[in-house]
């Protein structure tokens, strides 16, 4: 089928499924805490708008929901109250020093790459017009594990993990036109009560090793050297 | 009437071990209570034993086991055979337990812990030695060895005691491992658990190979074969004595229950090389085993080392018995077999017999080295006197009962000349003078043993106020010394008896043997070589009483006491005495590559005159399978666990990365 | 097992017995002759050892009171040991009943039972030398004990028994067969026999020198009836081995049938086999002088060297062709 | 119905009621009472499912067969125990004020959040569901983990949320994927989730798709069942968090996580059978991850100096035997693998619960601090030494039954890799005893005390083991063995 032949609504769809990987990028590419919470809302907003976009197209009432559950969530809510943890933390001005931006940028286009070949035999098997997309949202997902081990702030890694779930749910409403209900709220519960446990442990960090940055958390390792095996002689 | 005999033993240790729980409470429960029961086990299993070597093979099932498998029990002549050995130590030792345990009563030691152990070994062993399947042998196998773990375990004050009981069961539990595969190759052919599923299977050569090979190092390391034996100097000295006699005396002859079982009656067709292999571990191990003893000052320790000696002994007549069995001298095969089977069971009476004497002069004395023993033969003339019966058993000295058998292994090792490899001709031989030298150097061993700790003066206050063991005690000691010398006196009436076992394991014939009546040892024919042991005794005793008698008659029966020689340089210190130490030294010299030795001389000497004041001598010996077998894999398994270590770096975004790779990587492999 | 209730047969073995037990300090009074002679000396009468046993017994014993009664018991088990030992050996005659309940392994243990005894005894009074004249004793036994048995093999295994008067039956049976495997294993027990009985180079009978005794050492504190019992046994034990090598190695002349002619033949032959051996261990002891101890090790392995051969030769050369 | 609809309510409303009611001082009876309520429950539903066979709920929302159904009755049973010797140990924690009230609210009502979360995953039928609810556990557990408010413990929390919380998206994502291929095949997508459904058209569903969604699947769930190399946050968690919290972690959770996946296993299986150039692609993947798991992990024992992060490496391993086991399939493997599962989750919260006691004793977790144990409490020392050997696969003890049978069935069919599973077997051995012996041998530290234990869940739990290892119920090995046929196709019995 050529892309020419889609709808324009299906067009709509794949365009936004390219901005949502853009925005991934975008979240990759920020040094900025702030930064990065506004390019993670935007990433929601367009989750939403494209899961809105693909109700239209499917004619699929119930994901009118989830666009809506998605819109208050991941584009207002969460990025509300990490906005408000970071203000309160007094880290706006937090920089976050990535290993090799360069690098990691090349390394994000390398899994784009890899997703569309993993992806490649799936994709054939859909009829639906925005069947492509499988590849995307597998690279979005990939692209918020590498947020994750690329950045130090817990803040961020919190914002990686949240843009790995947006991925799972643009696959979700984009390659099958949304889970069964009860599931999406499940999970759109799960994700609320996520966010409300982060919230608590940035306090808990905070308070515990006075700063929120992860690679500081290495108490508990197994490399210490131990005091080699305690011989047991009398 | 035999299986339920067997039964009510296995009932009875059982409920030794259920009454000894109350004994943490009840103290004197252990001593009325299950040695008592245990001794009645003892009896019961002796007797369904010996019922069972003469009569039918005889099973049953019980309700227990897997679901699909329910543990079934079965007693041939070969299992009756083990099982009379095993009632029979038992019997002794419960004997022997009540007068031996009471220096336990006050102490801080959980006498519950003693009870509910020594209850569950007996009754693992007398189950190994009834199952029918693989899995309950395999459960009441490491029945046996975990108790017996918690017996070794039992003083674990001491480090040194907690270091062995871990080795043992480590150890333990990678033999068990091993046969446990050994049985998972014999199931996978045979299609079932069952022995009799695993008699059926037919094998192709390799896998029958490996099945062997696992029985082989799994059954080996329980009986102690160099270099597999390291856990079992450390473990036997450190349990309580009558769990000692226990362990070398019976549960090494279990574990040869097991290889027997496996090699001749489960595998069935054995192979040349099978046997020539079991003949060379057995060599080595008799002769590493004497040799080691040889330099040991703990006397426990050395009667350990010393059943190292004699499992390969043991060990060296079944690869002869597997040589024949496969070159088609089925004849020879079961002489072979009646020769191990007959040291194994001469070795539980005469090891049991010393390790209970060793008991007896541990409580006396508290002391465990022969260094500070001496002059107890006086002190503990009957002690002293068993003893030296069990000594001279072991050191295979006609007419006593390990000659009797060392004897028919010669025998049969001097049959090789039937057989047709010329390899074999000359190996098979020489094997047997390494024999010789073990047996020469066991005497030795025991010539050292005995005279540095019964004879000359006492080297400590303690050797010297050493008094008369219980009457319990000696009266066991007494019984195994009894049974020693009938065994050895009369070997062919206990020979005829196991005369069922070879027809018991796959249809093989009975060796000759007896064949010209009680009197008379004939193993292959009466013109190749024969033995009277009642004659022997009777023409030794005639020349003794005839010469006795003939200096006594006059009328200077009368000696004169005197101290001793003394070159004139005042009267002579126990300090004087040759020491264990220096007694082995010869030996130490001339086969000095078999040790680790540190030897350390310490001279202080005065500050002024610069004169020599006093000499300090230090050895240590060490075993030499320690740096070459198992330091190295202590140390690969630290130095591994320490790289692994480096997967745990604490990192949190680490471990995310080998999330993320790993996804990667699967990804990739699957597409 | 027939020859069993033949009382001729027990009879003539008794008396055998009895030959060989009083015969055996004449063979030491015949060996002390010739090395005196040997080293121009005058040589003692040869019955200066049944003079010397003889005052022995008539003298009081006496014990160390450190001693237990083992070292009491240990002469009488040393020497019955050593007597039912040489009860079981043909020296005139094969066909003796005595013969048939003892093998040469039971022989060979019947030494050790011996030696065992004698070595404790060696430590029961608790001096210094005992000790050390028991630990060599038993190092050299130990030595000794494979060499001897790897020698016997070699016979055993031509004879197809182990059975002493089975063996020379077969041998003499066979007529003059020239084995090499015979050779080495003559040689092997030679050595075997000379360690055993505490001969030069490894040991001196007449030493009482306090770092050479090996022997000595050991009855270092017996006296009277008791060390009379010891020396004989000692002197019983050089008889043992000398019959031994001479009646396997050249077993003719010893009386197959039990005839009063056949017998007397026997004694004869017997009677000049071992003094021909004498002669020979004279020489070599007045040629050769004592060794280091722990030369003596060389030497056993030596001896079992020889018996190896002795094995491989059998195999290899006589039972192939 | 009634019975699992009694199974789930009840910790719901326990979950409800704990949160509701401000310092409750029988809080810990109420817990106890609850789950004790739950037990019963589950043994009516363990009837009624063996008096009609598998369970299926209207709406097909639920289902109970015999593979969850004795997981339903053992979780109900492992956590009544637990809950038992929790009220004590908590007492104890409280009054040593390293928890508080509000902290003990939070803890009670998680407790049976958890537990609920844990029936939910095991009796739905919904894939979806089952996340949910898996995920549903992860954020109950992990205020727990952290209730100590040590720099440890919170630690140990952010890193148990973190990974788990990225390994339950990739499972997320295996589901969609699971979903898109179902939706493909079926005429009511909304069917697409229900595992009675796609058990059904697993034949038809595209093997590609089921591939990549089991990949993702795995690694998801795999991080929860602990398997190497994504086990990390497994030992920081159970070492950090209450040890009640631990003995159910390793004895109920790890459990429900290998549940999930050889649930999705048994999917692939059916979709990859006869297609594909490796039909049995599930079951090597996870026989490689079980068996390094149980190697890495054996290792790992020899290192620790904190008993409890030992005995959680010691889950690790037990977990990669059973995902090996299951990985190999055949019928005696699973049946081990069922087996095993039982035997690990009540032997290992007895430990956890013992060492709870011993860490009172000793007062630390430190293994160089904890000595002589059976001279201060022979109880306690006697309880963890039979534990360990019980864990380390000693007959008479039913682990060893499952061992047997494991390396039985490895023999039979990958000769080769029992020298793997023998010498992993050995090195796990070494490293659990080194590091007992001194605990529990020796002469007791000066000054060192009793302390009042609860040890009847104990020896509750070793007897039961005892007793499965000498003879398995046969309403057990009924289930055990249509288990063993729902899942290799073919049973022992």
């Amino acid at each position: 089928m050529n892309f020419a032949q889609f709808t324009l609504q299906e067009q709509g769809v794949v365009i936004l499924a390219a901005l949502v990987l853009f925005a991934s990028f975008a979240l990759l590419a920020q040094t900025r805490i702030i930064a990065c919470i506004h390019a993670f809302a935007w990433q929601g907003a367009l989750v939403a708008a494209a899961t809105a976009m693909v109700a239209l197209v499917a004619n699929q009432h119930h994901l009118y929901v989830s666009a809506l559950i998605t819109l208050a969530l991941k584009a207002v809510l969460i990025p509300w109250v990490l906005h408000r943890i970071v203000v309160k933390l007094e880290i706006t001005r937090e920089v976050e020093t990535v290993v090799n931006p360069a690098l990691v940028l090349l390394a994000a286009a390398a899994l784009v790459a890899f997703s569309y070949y993993v992806a490649l035999p799936v994709e054939k098997l859909s009829t639906l017009a925005t069947r492509n997309t499988i590849a995307i949202s597998m690279a979005v997902v990939l692209l918020g594990m590498l947020i994750m081990v690329t950045r130090r702030q817990a803040i961020t890694q919190v914002v990686g993990f949240m843009s790995m779930e947006n991925g799972l749910f643009f696959a979700a409403v984009v390659s099958t036109h949304g889970m069964p209900m009860v599931v999406e709220l499940g999970v759109a519960f799960d994700l609320l009560v996520a966010t409300v446990i982060f919230g608590v442990f940035f306090f808990q960090i905070r308070q515990s090793i006075d700063s929120l940055d992860v690679d500081r958390l290495s108490r508990l390792a197994e490399t210490s050297e131990l005091d080699e095996p305690q011989e047991e002689r009398e | 009437m035999a299986l339920q005999l067997i039964a009510y033993a296995v009932a009875l240790s059982l409920l030794s071990g259920v009454v000894g729980l109350a004994a943490s409470r009840y103290r004197q429960l252990l001593r009325w209570a299950c040695f008592p029961l245990l001794g009645l086990s003892g009896l019961a299993a002796a007797t369904g034993g010996l019922l069972a070597l003469t009569g039918e093979p005889a099973a049953a099932q019980l309700p227990l086991g897997l679901p699909w498998l329910a543990w079934s029990v079965r007693v041939d002549a070969l299992a009756g055979f083990i099982l009379l050995l095993i009632g029979v130590v038992v019997f002794a030792v419960a004997v022997f337990g009540p007068g031996y345990t009471r220096e336990f009563l006050h102490g801080r030691h959980s006498l519950a812990a003693l009870g509910v152990f020594t209850g569950l070994f007996v009754a693992g062993m007398q189950l190994v030695v009834i199952a029918d399947d693989a899995f309950m042998f395999m459960v009441a196998w490491e029945l046996m060895s975990l108790s017996s773990y918690f017996l070794v375990a039992f003083q674990h004050e001491n480090a040194a005691n907690r270091r062995a009981a871990f080795l043992y069961l480590l150890m333990a539990h990678v033999g068990g491992l091993a046969i446990l595969l050994g049985y998972g190759v014999l199931a996978a052919f045979g299609g079932g658990f069952t022995f009799e599923a695993m008699r059926a299977a037919e094998l192709p050569q390799l896998w029958a190979g490996v099945a062997f090979a696992l029985a082989f190092f799994g059954f080996g390391m329980k009986a102690g074969l160099v270099p597999l034996h390291a856990w079992l100097p450390e473990a036997h000295p450190v349990a309580p004595s009558h769990i000692s006699a226990l362990m070398s005396g019976v549960m090494l002859k279990v574990a040869i229950y097991g290889f027997v079982r496996v090699t001749f009656d489960l595998i069935g067709t054995v192979q040349v090389d099978w046997g020539v292999i079991v003949l060379l571990a057995g060599s080595l191990s008799a002769l590493l085993g004497v040799l080691y003893a040889m330099q040991q000052t703990d006397i426990k320790r050395l009667l350990a080392y010393s059943s190292i000696e004699n499992v390969g002994v043991i060990f060296m007549a079944l690869g002869l018995a597997i040589i024949f069995l496969a070159s088609g001298h089925p004849l020879l095969g079961s002489l072979g077999l009646i020769a191990a089977l007959y040291h194994a069971l001469n070795h539980a009476l005469f090891k049991s017999l010393l390790f209970l004497g060793a008991g007896a002069v541990i409580q006396q004395t508290h002391q465990h080295s022969l260094e500070h023993m001496g002059g107890l033969l006086k002190r503990l003339p009957y002690t002293g006197t068993f003893f030296l019966i069990g000594c001279l058993s072991i050191a295979s000295l006609p007419p006593f009962n390990g000659f009797a058998s060392e004897w028919l292994t010669l025998q049969t090792a001097l049959q090789g000349v039937v057989l047709d490899s010329g390899v074999l001709r000359i190996v098979i031989p020489v094997t047997a003078a390494m024999l010789a030298l073990t047996a020469a150097l066991g005497a030795m061993l025991f010539v050292r043993l005995y005279g540095i700790a019964f004879l000359g003066q006492p080297r400590t206050r303690q050797a010297r106020q050493a008094h008369l063991p219980s009457f319990g005690m000696r009266a066991a000691q007494g019984l195994l010394a009894l049974l020693c010398l009938l065994l050895g006196v009369l070997p062919a009436l206990s020979i005829d008896v196991m005369g069922a076992i070879p027809q018991a394991l796959g249809g093989l014939p009975e060796p000759g043997i007896t064949g010209q009546g009680w009197l008379w040892l004939t193993p292959v024919s009466a013109a190749a070589a024969s033995y009277s042991a009642p004659l022997v005794l009777l023409g030794l005793g005639l020349a003794w009483l005839l010469f006795y008698l003939l200096l006594h008659g006059r009328n200077h029966q009368r000696v004169r006491r005197i101290h001793p020689w003394d070159c004139g340089f005042g009267p002579l210190s126990p300090r004087m005495q040759y020491t264990a130490t220096a007694f082995a030294q010869p030996v130490r010299r001339i086969f000095q590559p078999v040790w680790l030795l540190e030897e350390k001389v310490e001279r202080l000497s005065d500050d002024k005159s610069g004169q020599l004041t006093s000499l300090r001598h230090q050895l240590l010996v060490t075993d030499r399978s320690w740096k070459v077998l198992y330091e190295p894999a202590g140390r690969w398994v630290i130095s591994a666990a320490r790289r692994i270590a480096l997967l745990q770096s604490g990192n949190v975004r680490t471990y995310l990365s080998y999330s993320f790779f790993t996804l990667i990587f699967l990804l990739w492999l699957i597409s | 097992m027939a020859d069993l209730l033949n009382l001729q047969g027990w009879l003539l073995a008794l008396l055998q017995t009895a030959l060989f037990v009083t015969a055996a300090p004449l063979l030491v009074g015949w060996l002390r002759l010739l090395k005196a002679r040997l080293q121009n000396r005058r040589a003692p009468a040869l019955t200066q050892p049944y003079r010397d046993l003889t005052k022995l017994f008539r003298k009081e014993a006496i014990v160390a009171d450190t001693a237990s009664p083992l070292f009491r018991a240990a002469p009488y088990v040393v020497f019955s040991a050593t007597v039912v030992t040489a009860a079981v050996i043909p020296l005139l005659a094969v066909h003796l009943p005595t013969a048939i309940i003892a093998d040469v392994i039971v022989l060979v243990g019947f030494l050790g039972l011996a030696r065992f005894f004698l070595a404790l005894a060696g430590m029961d009074a608790g001096t210094a030398f005992g000790g050390m004249g028991s630990s060599r004793e038993m190092t050299i036994a130990s030595l000794a004990e494979p060499a001897m048995l790897m020698a016997v093999f070699t016979l055993t295994m031509t004879a197809q028994s182990t059975n002493l008067s089975h063996a020379i039956d077969f041998l003499l049976a066979q007529g003059v067969v020239l084995r090499p495997s015979f050779m080495f294993a003559l040689l092997a027990l030679l050595l075997v026999a000379v360690a055993e009985t505490g001969r030069v180079p490894v040991d001196n009978p007449t030493t009482h020198l306090e770092l050479t005794m090996v022997h000595e050492a050991m009855i270092l504190e017996y006296s009277g009836r008791h060390l009379a019992l010891m020396e004989w046994a000692a002197q019983l034990k050089l008889m043992i081995y000398g019959v031994l090598i001479a009646n396997i190695f050249l077993p003719w002349g010893i009386a197959v049938e039990n005839t009063p002619t056949a017998l007397l033949v026997g004694l004869g032959a017997i009677a000049g086999k071992l003094m021909l051996l004498c002669v020979v261990l004279a020489v070599s002891e007045t040629v050769l002088a004592k060794m280091r101890l722990f030369r003596v090790p060389g030497y056993l392995n030596l001896a079992f060297l020889f018996a190896l051969l002795g094995m491989l030769s059998h195999v290899i050369l006589e039972v192939g062709a | 119905m009634n019975a699992l609809l009694a199974t789930l309510l009840i910790p719901l409303l326990g979950t409800l009621l704990m949160a509701a009611v401000p310092r409750c001082r029988i809080a810990g009876w109420i817990n106890v009472a609850f789950a004790a309520a739950t037990t019963l429950a589950s043994v009516v539903l363990a009837l009624e499912v063996l008096r009609d066979g598998p369970l299926l709920s209207n709406g097909k929302f639920f289902y109970v067969d015999a593979f969850n159904v004795y997981l339903l009755v053992l979780t109900a049973f492992v956590a009544t125990t637990t809950a038992i010797f929790s009220r004590p140990y908590m007492d104890h924690e409280l009054a040593l004020g390293r928890v508080n009230s509000r902290r003990m609210r939070l803890y009670h009502a998680m407790y049976q959040g958890f537990l609920f979360t844990m029936l939910l995953a095991l009796s739905t039928n919904n894939l979806g569901i089952l996340w949910v609810a898996l995920e549903g556990a992860t954020l109950a557990t992990v205020l727990l983990v952290s209730l100590y408010r040590t720099p440890e413990s919170v630690e140990a929390a952010w890193k148990y949320f973190i990974l788990c919380g990225v390994g339950i998206a990739q499972a997320l994502f295996g589901t969609v994927l699971l979903y898109f291929s179902a939706a493909s095949v079926l005429t009511v997508p909304e069917d697409g989730l229900l595992w009675t459904t796609l058990h059904g058209i697993a034949g038809q569903l595209d093997p590609t798709v089921m591939s990549i969604a089991f990949v993702f699947l795995l690694v998801g769930y795999g991080t929860k069942v602990g398997l190497v190399p994504l086990h990390n946050w497994l030992p920081d968690a159970h070492s950090e968090g209450p040890t009640p919290m631990s003995a159910v972690l390793s004895g109920l959770l790890l459990n429900v996580a290998l549940y999930a996946v050889v649930r999705t296993k048994m999917l692939v299986d059916g979709a990859l059978h006869g297609v594909s150039n490796t039909p049995q692609l599930a079951g090597y993947l996870m026989m490689a991850f079980g068996l390094l798991s149980f190697l890495v992990a054996g290792l790992f024992l020899h290192r620790q100096r904190d008993i409890k992060r030992m005995f959680s490496y010691s889950s690790i391993e037990h977990m990669g035997l059973m995902t090996f086991a299951f990985g190999l399939g055949g019928p005696l493997a699973t049946f081990a693998a069922l087996l095993h599962m039982t035997m690990h989750s009540l032997v290992k919260s007895a430990i956890f619960v013992t060492v709870g006691h011993a860490t009172h004793i000793a007062g630390s977790q430190a293994i160089d601090k904890i000595r002589g144990l059976i001279r201060t409490q022979p109880t306690v020392g006697w309880g963890l030494l039979l534990g360990t050997a019980a864990i380390a696969g000693f007959p008479p003890f039913g682990l060893f039954v499952s061992e047997f049978l494991l390396l039985i069935a490895t023999m039979q069919s990958w000769p080769w890799l029992t020298v793997a599973l023998l010498s992993g077997l050995a090195i796990a051995f070494a490293g659990l005893f080194r590091h007992i012996h001194p605990m529990v041998y020796g002469n007791q530290p000066d000054g060192q005390q009793p302390v009042k234990a609860n040890m009847l869940p104990v020896y509750l739990h070793l007897l039961l083991a005892l007793w499965f290892g000498l003879a398995i119920p046969a309403v057990l090995a009924q289930w055990f063995d249509q288990a063993t046929q729902l899942i290799a196709g073919q049973g022992v019995l």
